[in-house]
């Protein structure tokens, strides 16, 4: 049975607070291990150091050494590691530094995270979540700024989310580290600390449920559907376009895998249009398959083909050049113009 | 379903298999070197000829091996044997999409099987089916995996015995999590009322072959868990082949030496001799109780038959070597350890074999009889928690199955 | 500068001849070494065994051990090894025993044989050919049956090809070690010696070039795009179809990544409606691809959405049900009668 | 361009950094004794006091290091470090997106660059400026990859120095595979026409650091190195931290004694001696170049500065610790045996210095000429030869930037 997500009445923490996603975060793992003491947490310089990104913070220092580990330097022995404790009972949650890091851990995330429940028609399950940062942004050298999620997409047997505010950051990393399934958790991470997005958290009431996607904006003339990241991207451009009078709805993923598309469906069926954004390259995407499955399923609602606008089909460039690389609000905006002009 | 075989034997008589290389000389030399290499590094305590060899550091772990414990380990052997021989005839019978014979490595898995406790747990690689029955594993509950109706199923937890591991190396780590998890939770170092090691202290073994020592998963298992003084044996059984590849492949050194470089104790076993098997085991077991974290067991012993039955050994080795392992056959020496002290007479044989000829019948009838399982089973399982896109999958695949039962096609 | 392929006019082969896919592999293996001394094989058991298929028979024997290397049990080591071997002016063959064995490899692949010429800007060429035999219908246990390509059709930097036939199978595995980028050959393992596919290979003239896509059987009322074993179901499914009438135009991708979807576009502009087949599930896949190319270009002349039939979204079963999980004739039949009543 | 340092400092004054932990009692225990450790184990030609100790099995490694030659390796490491504070203070100012200084670690990189012959192959990490600049590769060739504008452009085959990389452990493996190659040609164990080793053999050293040891891919280029007698060098840079984890998070035994567990020589040097480092380093790629295989150098060191700019050494270690290594500064030792011995003199001292103080600030001139790199940069060299998706995604995305030009936005 899932560990329980418990709604937080102990009455020491302010009922709502603001934060930013990176102490959303903090504060939703801690909440996680205080509710259960089977969860642990496990990465490279989680420890002392909080992470490089300091989302573990404190942790060690109030839960101790046994229940945040600094590993050795190593990502299949992190990944491999958490599925023996999960197997032994408790509830790993691995940090990985970079997600440009998570490749040595691939082998033990699609070999055994993902279909040890499968093999054992059950017997065994493996409630752990793998928290990568992920995403560009941030001026970095190479391996630090892709977006590898689809990967990982494409891998039954794991389930994938990413968040995009700090509500949905502190109430998803409970949500996923409650969720028997082994959860893929991309933070966006050039959103961690990022000032403007701070805002209230209410930590008495939780969110929806985890494997949902989410209009976060109404709008009638196209549909935005991004995740992570983009989502703030999307809710830019749809200000920006506002402006212009023209309505776009934005719709916040929110669960990779499984893919929740009836929100799309729906919105698209309202709007005929739809452009799917996502930092990560282009072919045999999240994209794609958002793609795919849209011209399905609302095959005589759409006015123009879904539209992608996404990072390019090549390796992450040097970051000086990352601004062309990434999509951002322009190039939203001449893709939804695209759209609009079929 | 197609046969594995098809896949290297396409039309018989041409093919691929007509250009079969022969063994190099190098490897000829190579197979033959082992089978006496180990000499002075090895603990053994019972030699090939059924002589009881005393050992000042491992007879305590067998001071209550008497004749009647002796005798068991003999049935268990010998039963284990004859099974995998059924399921290997099986397999030539189409009852089995493929079998993976542990012939030869009776007494490495029946002795440090039999080491474990209760409360211990077990990870095996694939090949570990004489293991799987000291855990009380029922013969029946693997044949699943080989007759590829499913993954294998039976109860882990109960058992301590893990599902077989294939990707090579995988479950090394996954043992080390485990055994950590066990140390988290203060089952080792324990002392009971009278200051004595606790009984319900606990450890956990890892098997994997000498072609595994090369992946990195090995390496971070050791690091791992010597690093968290982790409760785990890892037992290494060098059966000199990785399919085609002798050990010298994967390393210039003897494998348990490997340990040297981690910081933990690393000894050779003779993997044919149960005792030595067993009083090892049970001594590095008691280590990892203790808290004194990992040990690594190289059970030095042979494949006496092929990698899978999809391999044909004839390629690579010569059966020369096989002729010389033979004599060093587990099974034969406690045989003629029994019968020579007086332990166990003809009648006693006779009837361990008749055992033995029932239990692989009842395995046969068993396989015989399994059922193909429903198709729905491909969508079963995959998660814990339920994906409505895989839902919808299921039911639009199930019914559009159920339109060929209604049109009568299938 | 690509090592050239030959034409092969020393007679001592016969020019033409009847071959397997997995014999037309195993000569063109021998005919690239012939051509080139550094081309070396490297793999598990390639050696004295001729690896697991036997695709590798004979070439120890002839080359000698230092151009055909049964390696330590690590496919790492295999790829980064032979990324080494390339910087240092070898064209590595790297065999990967099942596909289901590559993930241990995954972050040499993604890391360094992807990223290394883009790293570089261009100075250093990493011409490593990655082999793999991938797919269903072996009735295998678990690891031997899956089809993991649209993994690497998602990271940039590689090429992904795919053969379906001994001619391509023949010259595709040439033209892949002569060219100077990485590519990962998938190749179908349950036709390897399927005596059906027989057929006669003409080794003194090179087929097409690697990277096109081809139609092999022309119709006019559905397209069917397939590659590697699936081609082979789609050929059958065509005939089949064509007794009862209906006219199924059916195109071999052979190349994944880059996709080459000209001939694609051109056939749906012709019959309105498209089938992808992939033993591959289906979510963020290489099919998810195709449909989202296909309905933007074609967005005019789709009158039906691109379907797909492909590999469920779970772990590959046990094999005793592999038959579900495998888009076999009937599923393709079935989804061709969903394209056309749509 | 976003500063890396916004990663983990949102608001000055409040944000995650204000609860930062003290280091434990046991980290700062394990940090001052590994001050001292090594001792015996390590060798040492040259003391943190500037004496010269005699080595009876390396001294005739560094027969030709005479004073002149000595001021070299003193003006080498000098100059590096003056580079390194250079390009550290740049990314203090933005000029550089991080840096990953060096300091403290300029013997073992100078030592053993120095010890590299033009044909000898280099394979670094991301730390190994100093190794960079034995290569004649300029510094100013490295800023690309820190200011951002590229990811490594030197001509690596020329100067035989690789690209750097990131992902940890990698190039170890892609060594493994170089040095194999450099066997296949037959570029190890010959002899000239007198019948001495030939000088055009060749040998490849790979760098990584104390926490790149755990990684599975060391591991494996551990056993192909053993296994394929590959002319390889593993220099280790034990530089007491990985990030924020001690190297006791790593391993139990001293890293130098991996190698044991393989087959191949290991050895401790100390990390700060740039006589000890270039004469074991000459050793062991000797060793190589006559065939014998690979050899594990450990280089025991000190990270004097944080792991990169984005780091924060205060929140896991004490001060304390590096003043101690302080003491044991890798060019302070060659300065005082410089002086002590009548090697040289204020004044050529002074000269150096003004020497590094002009090399830096070209460098500094160099790195705010940086030029932008033009867009179409995203989509080149991808691949070697042509890919005609991306072409067009290039095409397209010029004429979408065109479109701003000419709207007059961009
Ligand atoms: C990662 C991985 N690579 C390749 C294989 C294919 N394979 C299966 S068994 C085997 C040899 C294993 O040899 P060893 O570790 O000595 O064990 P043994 O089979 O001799 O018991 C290989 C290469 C695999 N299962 N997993
Ligand atoms: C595979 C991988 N995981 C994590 C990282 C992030 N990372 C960069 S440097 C570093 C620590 C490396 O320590 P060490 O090997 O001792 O080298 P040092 O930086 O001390 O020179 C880590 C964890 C990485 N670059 N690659
Ligand atoms: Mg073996
Ligand atoms: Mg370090």
């Amino acid at each position: 049975m899932a560990a329980p997500v418990r709604s937080r009445v102990d009455g020491e923490v302010p009922a709502v607070q603001k934060l930013t996603i990176g102490k959303a975060l903090n504060m939703g793992l801690r909440a996680a291990m205080e509710a259960d003491d089977k969860v642990i947490i496990l990465g490279e310089d989680v420890g002392k150091l909080g992470g490089v990104f300091r989302i573990t913070d404190g942790l060690q220092k109030d839960f101790g050494e046994q229940r945040v580990l600094d590993t050795p330097l190593a990502e299949s022995g992190i990944i491999g590691t958490a599925v023996g404790l999960a197997v032994r009972g408790f509830r790993p949650v691995c940090e990985i530094q970079f997600e440009g890091f998570i490749f040595p851990g691939f082998d033990q995330i699609s070999s055994q995270l993902a279909k040890l429940h499968y093999r054992t028609q059950g017997k065994i399950k493996v409630p752990v979540v793998v928290r990568v940062p992920f995403g560009g942004g941030i001026g970095a050298v190479e391996h630090h700024s892709e977006s590898p999620e689809s990967l990982f997409a494409h891998i039954p047997g794991l389930k994938v989310v990413s968040c995009s505010n700090p509500t949905d950051a502190y109430w998803m990393i409970q949500q996923a580290i409650a969720c028997d399934d082994p959860v893929l958790f991309f933070e966006p991470k050039r959103l961690y600390h990022n000032g403007q997005l701070k805002s209230e958290v209410d930590t008495t009431t939780p969110g929806g449920p985890l494997f949902a996607s989410r209009v976060v904006r109404e709008g009638t003339d196209c549909t935005l559907v991004a995740y992570g990241p983009s989502v703030k991207v999307c809710l830019d451009a749809a200000a920006a376009a506002a402006e212009e009078g023209r309505s776009l709805e934005v719709i916040d993923l929110r669960t990779i895998s499984p893919l929740d598309l009836g929100p799309v469906f729906e919105s698209v069926r309202r709007t005929g249009r739809l452009v799917a954004v996502s930092e990560a390259s282009s072919e045999s995407s999240i994209t794609s398959e958002i793609a795919a499955r849209v011209q399905q399923e609302c095959f005589y609602s759409l006015e123009a083909p879904v539209l992608r606008a996404t990072g390019f089909d090549t390796p992450y460039p040097p970051s000086k050049l990352e601004e062309h690389f990434l999509p951002d609000l322009d190039r939203v905006l001449h893709t939804v113009d695209r759209a609009m002009g079929w | 379903m197609p046969s594995p075989e098809q896949w290297t034997h396409p039309e018989p008589g041409e093919g691929p298999a007509a250009q079969a290389a022969q063994p190099s000389r190098e490897q000829v030399i190579a197979g033959l070197r082992n089978t006496d290499a180990g000499g002075a590094e090895v603990t053994q305590l019972l030699t090939p000829e059924g002589e009881r060899i005393a050992s000042p550091q491992f007879d305590r772990y067998i001071s209550d091996i008497d004749p009647e414990a002796l005798r068991g380990l003999y049935r268990d052997m010998v039963l284990v044997r004859r099974a995998d021989r059924e399921a290997n005839a099986m397999q030539r019978q189409g009852q089995l999409g493929i079998w993976v014979p542990l012939l030869g490595q009776e007494a490495a898995q029946v002795g440090s099987g039999r080491a474990l406790k209760p409360q211990d747990m077990a990870f095996p690689s694939y090949r570990e089916h004489g293991v799987a029955y000291t855990r009380g594993v029922d013969f029946k509950e693997l044949l699943g995996i080989f007759r590829c109706t499913d993954h294998g199923g039976w109860d882990f937890k109960a058992h301590g015995f893990h599902p077989y591991t294939i990707v090579i190396g995988n479950q090394v780590l996954n043992a080390a999590g485990y055994a950590m998890g066990q140390k988290f939770e203060g089952r080792v170092g324990n002392t009971d009322g009278d200051g004595n090691p606790s009984s319900t202290d606990e450890a956990t073994i890892v098997y994997f072959g000498d072609g595994a020592t090369s992946q990195g998963d090995v390496h971070e298992g050791f690091v791992w868990a010597a690093v968290y003084d982790a409760p785990l044996v890892f037992f290494c059984q060098n059966n000199q082949w990785a399919i085609s590849e002798p050990t010298e492949r994967q390393s210039r050194l003897p494998l348990y030496q490997r340990a040297r470089g981690y910081g933990f104790p690393g000894i050779r076993v003779d993997g044919n001799d149960v005792l030595a098997c067993l009083a090892v085991t049970r001594w590095a077991l008691e280590e990892c109780r203790h808290g004194n974290g990992p040990v690594l067991i190289e059970a030095f012993t042979y494949r006496m038959d092929a990698h899978t039955t999809t391999d044909d050994p004839t390629r690579y080795r010569l059966s020369e070597e096989l002729e010389v392992w033979k004599h060093k056959d587990p099974i034969e020496r406690v045989r003629v350890h029994l019968a020579r002290n007086g332990y166990a007479d003809q009648e006693w044989f006779d009837q361990i074999q008749s055992e033995a000829d029932a239990f692989a019948a009842d395995l046969r009838e068993f396989c015989f009889n399994m059922p193909e399982p429903p198709p729905e089973r491909v969508f079963a399982n995959v998660y814990a928690e339920p994906s409505p896109v895989l839902d919808s999958q299921r039911d639009e695949f199930l019914s559009y199955l159920a339109g060929f039962v209604e049109a009568g096609e299938r």
